[in-house]
Parts: C-alpha cells; structure tokens; sequence
C-alpha cells in the first residue's frame, strides 16, 4: 500500500505492507524497521528500529490528528491511486466551507447571504460555556450559503456557511 | 453529637464527585441532583440517590432554591453541600437550608453575608486590625471623591465593583486623566453584572502575587489555618495552577497570614472551611483582599502537604464535632501542585471546546491524585463551566512535585475535545516558573512568548503511525469517503480497529 | 558524580511502569525489554526504546542474563533496574553487570551473596548482635541433631531451606514424633525446589507478626531506616495487604526495630534500598528473618507515610550520591494500605485468571494511588505472576485510609477476568482487622469463615438491568444465539451498546 | 418485551417498553420507575425510583454477569417466546459440556473417551501463571469425547470434554 501523508504542508510518500504480524515500510524511499501492536482502539504502540513510541488517533469533526507521546500533528492521508482524494485536494481552491470548531449555541449571524466579506470578517458568534467566541470567513469572497439561524445549536464540525 | 446518615450535593462534575467519595468514605448516603443534560454525568453514576431539577441552565435548575429544597425533603437528606460556585455563597441559600431544617455545610448566613461584599468586609477588617491595600473601605459617591482618594494614595490605582468577582467590574487606572473614563467604564459594567453599580479605590500594586490561606472553624470556637496556596498563575482573572506551600513563604510568613486569617474568621464569626485571600507585593508585605466563604477549587494542595482531609472536616464540623487538632498539631510537609484541566482550545486562545470524549487514558502513579468528571465516552456539555478535572501532583519538594506533574501530563490524553494539557507542560518547564518568580502577570507574559515546535523527527513517526492507522482499516484511504457525522465515522472506526486489535493479539 | 542517561528495565508489569515513570521524572531515557507474548504490554508503550528478548518463559527472556545485558549494550544504557523477582536477587547477575560495565541498580553481588542463604545470613547476623529465633545457624547434619536441637529449643519447630523462599521447604513440627518424615519431606522439597538439601531448625512461633524495615544505604557509608511495614496479611505464604506503620509498633520499638536494620545492612556492607524482615511474637518481640535486597512490592507505603520517593533514590545511590537526608530529618506521617490486584478467582479458591480485560473503570481521587500494569483491551498472558495493580490508600489516619480504600475498592471494576478485588472489601471491613488484630494465620482464619451474601434488593436490580441490556441489544434475548466465542460477541456487543449510547445521548 | 431473567435459580419476570427516551418497566407484575442511560459501553446509569446504581455487564465465556455496584450475579436473560432458548434450558439434563474457567496449557490429561466418572473425578490438569488447576467432572457418566491433547492452549470457555 502507498500513502501520501501531508503535515504541515510537507508531504511523506510511505510504502507499508503487513503481512505475517510484520511490517515493510518506507518513509520517502528509506526502509524502516517499524513493529506496531493497537493496543486498543486509536492508541498504538509503535517501534521504529527500537525507539518506542505511543501513538495516539483522534478524529475531531473531519480532521484526523495523531499524537506522538505528547506532540499533536493534524495529518491528511491520501492514496494516490484514489481519484477521490486527488479531486478533493483540489477542492480547496474553490469555495471554502466555514466548520464549527467545537458545539455551542449560535448567538448572532453576522453576514446573510450575497454578502462580500474581507478575510477575518465575522459569520457568527457561537457561544459555550458561557463564553462567545465570533467564527472569522478565511478569505475574501462572496457568502455563497448560510446555514445556521440564531439561537440554533452546532455540533463540533457543522458546516456554518460557505464562503465562495 | 450525630454523623448525618444522607448529604444532598447541589452541584455537578468534580467537586460533585470529590464531595460523593468522601461522604461514600465516611458511610453517608449521597444524594445527587442533575439537570436535563447532565443525566449521563459521573456525578449521577456514582450517587445512592438521584434526582432530576429541571432544564440545563443553571438558573432553572443547580441554581434554583426551592427545586434544591424540595429533593433535600423529598430524599430525607439531613445536610446539603454546595461544592463550589452554584448556590455555595449563597446566604439566601444557607437562610432557606436552616428554615428548610436542613444543615448547610458552610458557614452561617451572616458571616457569608460579612464577607459578601467587598467594602463591607474592608470595614469588619478595619476593625479587625488587618493589614489592606490602601484605599476606600465604601463606595465612592462621586468621581471627586475618586480624584481625591487616588490623589491621596497614589497611582497606579485600582477601580473594584464592590459584589465583584472574577474581574468583572474591575479597571487598573495608572494616571488621572484615566479615571473619569475608568470609574464610568466599572459602574456600567458592575451595575450590568451584579445589578450593583457600587464601585471602590484601591491602591493597585502591580503585578502582585496572589497568595491565600486556608482556615478551619468548628462550631465551638476554635479556628485554626492549615497553608498557605500560591495562585498567582492566572488567566482572564481565573486560576490556572495552585501551589502549596508558597515558594516565597517562610514559617514567620506563614505563621504571621495565618494569625490574620484567623483573626478575619474571628471578626466575621466564621465556621467551616474558608479561605483568606491576600494580594502579596514583591517586599512580600500582604494585604488582606478578600474572603471566600466556602471550599475552594484549589483545596487539594493543601489537603496533600498536611495530610488532612478538608471535605471530612467539613462535615464533621457541619455535624457539631470539635475540630480534632490545634494550631500546633498542624505540619507541612513536601510540596503539592494543581492543575486545572479545562476543555479549552490551546490554538483558539483558549476558548472553551466542549464535545464528546472519545478517548481518554490517565495518569496515576507515586504522588499523582486526580479529582475527575469526565469518563470516556461522555459529552461535555456547553452549558457549564469548562473544568473537567484537577490533576495534583505531589513531591519531596518542589522539584519533584514538578517533575511528576510533567510525567502525569504527558501520560494524560483526552481525545476528541481540546484541552488546556500542553499549557501545563509549558509552564512547568519554564524557567522562571521553575525558579518560583511567580505574578499574576506571569502567565499572560509566557503566552505572549513564542512556543517551542516539535521536533522532526516526531513528524516522520507521526507520518508512519497515519500510514499504519489507515493501512488496519482504522483510517479511510481517502478521508472524502468517510462518513459525514465525526461521531459516526468515530464509531465505525472503532468497530474496524477492535478486529485489528483482535487480529495483532493472535498472531 | 554524574546522573544516568539511559537506564534499562529488567522487567515488565506493574514494577516496570513504576520505574519507567520514576525514570521520566527524572529525564532519565528508559529502555525496556520483553518477551514475546508481552509486546502489547504497558511497560512496552511507555518507554523510550523497547526490544525484544525471546520467548515467553522467563528462563528464555526475564531471566536470561546475556540477552538482558546484550540489550544494554546496543542501547547504551548505564545502568539496570531489576525491579522485583526475576534477576533483582541473582548475585551472579550484579556481578555480570560489573564486569560489562554497566551499573546495577541495588547491592552488590557480595552483599546479596551474603544474604542469599539464610543460614549464612544468620551467622552474620550471630557476630553482629542481631536477635533471632532460636535455632540452627547451619544445616543440620543428621536426624540425631535435628531430634537434639528441637528439644533443646522446645516445640513446635519450623524446618527451613536454607535457600529457600515462598513457603517451599517449610515444614512445621509440632511433636518429635513427626520429627523424622518432617525432615525429610523438607530436605526432598528443598532438593527439588532450589537443587539445594539445606534444611536448619528455628523455634515455630506460632501466629506471629511479619513486620519490616526498610533501609537505604548509600556508597560512602550512610544508612538509615525509614519505616516499618505491617506485612502479616498472607495467604499461601505471599503478602495480600501490607501497611504502615504497624499497628503494633510504637516509636521507641521502630526506633529499636530500626537499628537493628541498620546493624544488619553494615554488617552485610549493604547499599542501595533494602528490607529486613523480623517475626514478632505475641510479647512484641521481634526476630531478624531475612533480608530482602531489593525494593520490595509494598514500597509504596512506606513512600507514602515518609514523603519520600524510593525509586528516585535507589538511582540517586547507585549514580553515587550521597544521601540527602539523615536519620534525623526521617519523620511519618499519617498511615497507608497496600492491596495487590491479582488475576486470581476467588470462587475458584483464588485460582489464577489471566485473560482478557474487556472493561476496566479505575478508581482514583483523595488520597489514592494506583500503580497499575494493566489497560482496557490488555490480554493478561499466562505466563507470568498474577499481580496486575497495587491499590494504595493513605489516610490522616489508618481507619480513614480504610475507608477511602473500601470507597476506591468500590470503584474499581477489572471486567472479562476475575481478580480478587472483593478479598480486599471483605478484609478492610472484618472487624478483627479494623482492631489491628493481625497475624500470619488472619486470612486463612477469615476466608474459612461465612461471606455476607449481596441483599435482595440488589438482585431485583441486576434483573432489572439485565433486562435493558438485552433490550438495548446489548445482549440477545436467547443466549444461545450468541457468538460461540466469549470474545466474538463481546465484539458486537461493544458496536450495538455504542449505537445505543448514541441514541441515549441524543434524546 | 418480555423477559424471563434467572439469577440463583430464581426467576424474574421483566414486562420493559422503552419509548421516547422512557421506560416503562414490571418486575413480577410490580410496576417500577426505571430511567436507564448506557454511559460507556458495559456500563449503566440505572435509576429505579431515584435510587442510583452503576451496573456493569461482563461476558466472560459464555456468561452474562451483572455487576450492581460491587456485588455480582451470575444471569441468564430468556426471552419465554424463543422455542431455541426453551430448548436450551432443558439441554441442562442430557450431556453436560465441561469447559475452561480462563485461559492456560493443558498440562495433563486424566481422563479417555469412553471412562465412566464419578462427580469430582478428575478431568484434566491445566496450568496458568504457575499454578495448576484440576478440572473435575460435574457429574457421574460416560467421558462422550475429549477435545484437548496434552501441552496443548485452552482459551477462557473452551470446551475441553463432554460428559454424557
């Protein structure tokens, strides 16, 4: 199996395969001596030419991110062979989806749609735990949609509204 | 002289469930009330008894009087905790509870209502002899009168809503061409969060230390202090990590706090546990600023460098006994450090992230306590006070305390909300921190300073360990396929990653 | 005087995590070993550097000292733990590490050896001065003198492999005519046991105390004792439950029990932790056993009634430092019980009960420490000893280190394997132990007595639940529809509660 | 839904409806105010007339145990209008299926298809942790078959002989 694994912009072409309870692995071409147990779900433990390491999954609305003992990494994994994920890397370009970050209650809409809004301009204000937090666009653009009302409810990763 | 065979808890998460294990440890039955969206809370699971008060927000249910009073008749319970915040300063609450017939475990009305307000509590202690800031013990009646006491006692000053708390209502004025705006800027903003547009001066001392001392009063008379905590370390006017003892108090200091607070707990005939706080210049002169009249967040510290068990000893009191030790039985020993562990984003300056737990491994181990709400699986809620659990770490000495609190933080891993983890292994390696040179600048100074990145090195592994996740089936080769809902892509990773697990097991 | 870098565990479970969690607050790295069947262990997840050395028996792996030491060459690691059991008594394994330049962590070959056989041990002790049981300090030559002795020290007598351990070649005589078959029972056992014939007479206490005390000598000549400990909770010869202090020991007998602990560890040229074990007669006179030269499993409450971290300074010693503090400065504080966690079923006459641990809900708050080798998921092997976590309360006072431990017990839940955690509720609560009525027969006595049965009432409830689970589909209404594997349908089981959890939490 | 619920021999007659986020719940023809929440999987928030409990299930084997707090009960959930689980429950008096109370090795095998043996008579020996543990016979009868051999690994629940 090949995967492109993207942090921090930085891409790492892995080459893995598994067979017999062992592992093959190239990171970027170079052979590793890796083992790896999940211990249980979403935490694994791993040893790359006897460094140990635990390894930690965590899926927070779309995002998947991995942690190495205590450093936080948020990872995209693509298989290259996969149309599906070159069209959506593409996607990014396009019109942007504003996501909610964590639940809370919507205490004001900021924008309607047909809008145009510099980037930083706020969309909503979003309240939990008694403090408001106001949800910036992240680029310049026209409010393609808004799809949330005041005094509604978000989930942690609910599209708010989409910014063209 | 009889032990209550049932305690009423009205409160939520943590100190819901510290005060249910001590009841729990002393044979008393425990009686837990929850709101609509706390049904699923550890609080709930762990009480005798349980029983519902009404919708989330706290003003229709945890903060509802006669809901309370009602559960404490309906389940026989014989006494109430109030746990903290909520109704515990409450001295409507504390009257309701004794002509309920119900003991409020605290202490009297009348003292809660001495130290309520904050001039009215400067004017017993005035009279107390206690050592305050400088500056009015009652409100100003007028910006003349503002002008002339600033004038008198010298800039920089400090504007303070007499019903205060949490920094609300309050403006740091450092020259007179400021205070017309100040003065205006604190009584709006005091009469908007107290209904009281009541404001006083005080001398402001700049970055201070904020140092506080623990007493104990029994029913009998008898007072005693117990430590000292350092809490200097704040955000937004809220405690972010506590320390016991103070790395700048020396037993003359301590001895010296603890016969002021003691003699604030004498004047305002205080019973119970309370605490004495006192703003500390950098000649480490202390000025009494105010009193909490209930227990504190922070209390565990203390409970680890005497020994003693606060909430025990509030109950015992609360049930008429004499305190079972004097001012000279009382020692410290060794050093205890808390961590406040809020769902807060570290990368969204620190806004409060509720939301699912979905995974959650914790530290245990030689000189690590951990006081908890949260359980894996369960859904914070967004409509309470963000802290999910104090992890208190013990030592030697400070060093030590320090070092295990580090090893305890980077065993301790809640997936699937932020939390404020990383704050606390930056600010246990820093190196002022280290040395003790604590304000309550302290913590806006470091997160205005640059954080170290991972190494390298970490990337690769973190890239190896993506590859591997999703080569078990645990991770979608194309993130596009996944299932829309975070929950229910969550769940059926689970599923697929158990047969991994099963499989790596047989091999 | 330089501190280690590296340091390599000779060991797995429990001991290994409490060292690996020493190491890292000391930013010491840790490189740890396993055996085949423990590469999903905690000690595996936790370290810095892990490999493998063989097959699961431990002769193949723990115990084979040219793999171990193999390891820490290629590592680079400076020094070894032992922990407990396995190599941390083997004299020729202290030796070995010398010769390849790597420092063990405890005494030197030379000390152990003289401790090793016990009846070398006592001739030392004969020259030092240190009080023992009446008896032989050799092995006996013939039954003749075997027949003499016992009649000049009286019976009953106890027969005892010199190399012996764990109850193995132990034999109690209560009159001459069993003198004989006694003997040579022993003398056989011994034989196969340890491949050693040595059988000596003691005087037979009958019910005794087993009481003791631990030391720490450092490399230039300091030593002193910190605690003892109350160790008389056994069943099958190995310790249940140890605490401290002792409920029968007073300070001038620990001051007593202390020197002579001190006088043995010189008179062995002891350093590094140590434990000296005495019997104690009815009369609270006590008897030099043996010594144990190694950290012992019930460290932790000796750490907690002290403030003191016993693993720190075992490393602290064997990199060369002094001692950092003096007889003197050693005080105790409050009282602490230990419960060791095994996978034992105690419906099947506390059988061991390796297997898989489907749930597990751990207990932690006030005054509770957990140091635990297990995790949720974990398949405990069946290779090795049973011990999964020490449960360890510490209380102002030994009746509320009882109750939070009851409280903590209470919490604790280890599901898809038995373990004896309900002994430990049954101990705490028995009205003799509370009394601190405590003698190496307490167990067998209690355990031959009736268990309270669980009321009524609770069992209305586990219908009552039971039945939801099934609703919920947690469990299928005919069971013999079920997966015919435990674990198949535990499985599927998880998938369906999860999808039920959701709903519940959606409502 | 009906359920019949066995623990000690005892029958508990469970008539449970759950709608809407509610229960309604007869034990014995005796209504109860029952409120239930799955907190974790295995482990329930059970309410019964504001009576508080934490109820754990455990599979071990083939058995369903219920943990009310910390006492145990050793349950079998019948549902009556299943002819399979009626059939099941006369099984109990043909062949009785001796199997392994936790994983370990076979050390010894005592006894051979075809012996008559006695209730207590020795089966096999099985060795875990260092100790050893005889399996004995529940009851007199004919050794129908034995599914181990000696050195061989027993799991938690196998069946290790059949005894008619």
């Amino acid at each position: 199996m090949i995967y492109d694994v993207i942090i921090d912009g930085k891409n790492y072409r892995l080459d893995l395969d598994h067979a017999d309870g062992r592992w093959s692995c190239r990171l970027n071409g170079q052979a590793l001596d890796v083992d790896a147990v999940i211990a249980r779900p979403d935490v694994l433990s791993l040893r790359i030419a006897n460094k140990a390491y635990e390894v930690k999954a965590e899926h927070v609305a779309q995002e998947l991110h991995v942690w190495v003992g205590s450093a936080r990494f948020a990872v995209e994994v693509r298989d290259p062979r996969s149309l599906r994920s070159r069209a959506r890397a593409a996607d990014d370009h396009g019109p942007r989806r504003i996501t909610a970050a964590m639940p809370g209650k919507v205490v004001r809409v900021l924008a309607k749609e047909g809008d145009e809004v510099a980037p930083g301009a706020g969309i909503a204000v979003v309240e939990a735990m008694k403090m408001q937090n106001e949800i910036k666009s992240p680029k310049k653009g026209i409010v393609q949609k808004i799809l949330i009302h005041e005094g509604g409810a978000v989930n942690a990763g609910d599209v708010l509204a989409i910014v063209e | 002289m009889r032990m209550f065979k049932k305690i009423l808890i009205a409160n939520r998460g943590e100190i819901a469930v510290r005060v249910i294990r001590a009841c729990h440890e002393m044979g008393i039955g425990v009686v837990a009330v929850y709101s609509d969206v706390d049904r699923a809370s550890l609080h709930v699971r762990k009480a005798d008894e349980a029983y519902p008060i009404g919708p989330a927000p706290a003003s229709e249910s945890y903060l509802n009087i006669p809901k309370v009073l009602d559960v404490a008749k309906r389940s026989g319970a014989e006494a109430i905790h109030p746990g903290y915040g909520f109704l515990s300063e409450n001295a409507k609450f504390a009257q309701a509870c004794g002509e309920a017939g119900v003991k409020f475990i605290g202490p009297t009305a009348s003292a809660m209502e001495a130290m309520g307000s904050k001039t009215r509590a400067r004017q017993a202690m005035e009279k107390a002899g206690v050592p305050f800031v400088p500056g009015t013990s009652r409100g100003l009646e007028s910006f003349e009168e503002a002008w002339q006491v600033a004038a008198r006692i010298g800039y920089p000053i400090m504007l303070k809503a007499a019903a205060g708390g949490g920094g609300k209502g309050m403006r740091l004025v450092h020259a007179r061409e400021q205070l017309k705006s100040a003065l205006e800027a604190a009584r709006s903003e005091a009469e908007r969060s107290f209904g009281d547009r009541e404001v006083y001066i005080e001398k402001a001392i700049v970055n201070p230390r904020h140092i506080e001392m623990q007493i104990l009063a029994d029913e009998h008379g008898n007072t005693v202090y117990l430590s000292e905590r350092e809490c200097s370390l704040q955000r937004r006017h809220q405690k972010v990590l506590e320390e016991a003892p103070s790395p700048i108090v020396d037993a003359d200091m301590r001895r010296r706090m603890g016969e002021v607070a003691v003699r604030v707990a004498h004047a305002a005939g205080y019973t119970n546990a309370g605490t004495v706080e006192f703003l500390v210049d950098p000649e480490r002169n202390f000025y009494f600023l105010e009193m909490n009249t209930r227990l504190q967040v922070e209390h565990p510290v203390t409970e680890l460098v005497t020994g003693l068990d606060l909430v025990h000893l509030q109950i015992r009191i609360a049930a008429g006994e004499k305190l079972p030790f004097q001012q000279e039985d009382i020692s410290i020993r060794g050093h205890a450090i808390e961590c406040r562990i809020y769902a807060e984003d570290p990368d969204n300056n620190y806004f409060p992230s509720p939301g699912k737990i979905t995974l959650l491994l914790a530290p245990s181990g030689p000189g690590i306590r951990r006081d908890s709400g949260m359980y894996e699986g369960w859904s914070v809620p967004i409509d309470y006070d963000p802290l999910l659990a104090k992890l208190i770490g013990y030592g030697t000495d400070r060093e030590q305390a320090i070092s295990r609190l580090i090893r305890a933080l980077n065993e301790y891993f809640v997936g699937g909300i932020k939390t404020n983890i990383s704050l606390f292994r930056r600010i246990l390696r820093d190196a002022e921190f280290r040395a003790g040179q604590l304000d309550t600048g302290f913590l806006d100074r470091m997160l205005a300073g640059k954080e170290k990145k991972a190494a390298d090195s970490a990337a690769n592994v973190a890239a190896v360990a993506a590859g591997i996740f999703a080569a078990l089936g645990a991770t979608g080769a194309s993130p596009g396929e996944r299932d829309g809902s975070g929950r229910g892509a969550t769940a059926s990773l689970d599923s697929k990653w158990k047969s991994a697990s099963r499989r790596e097991a047989l091999h």
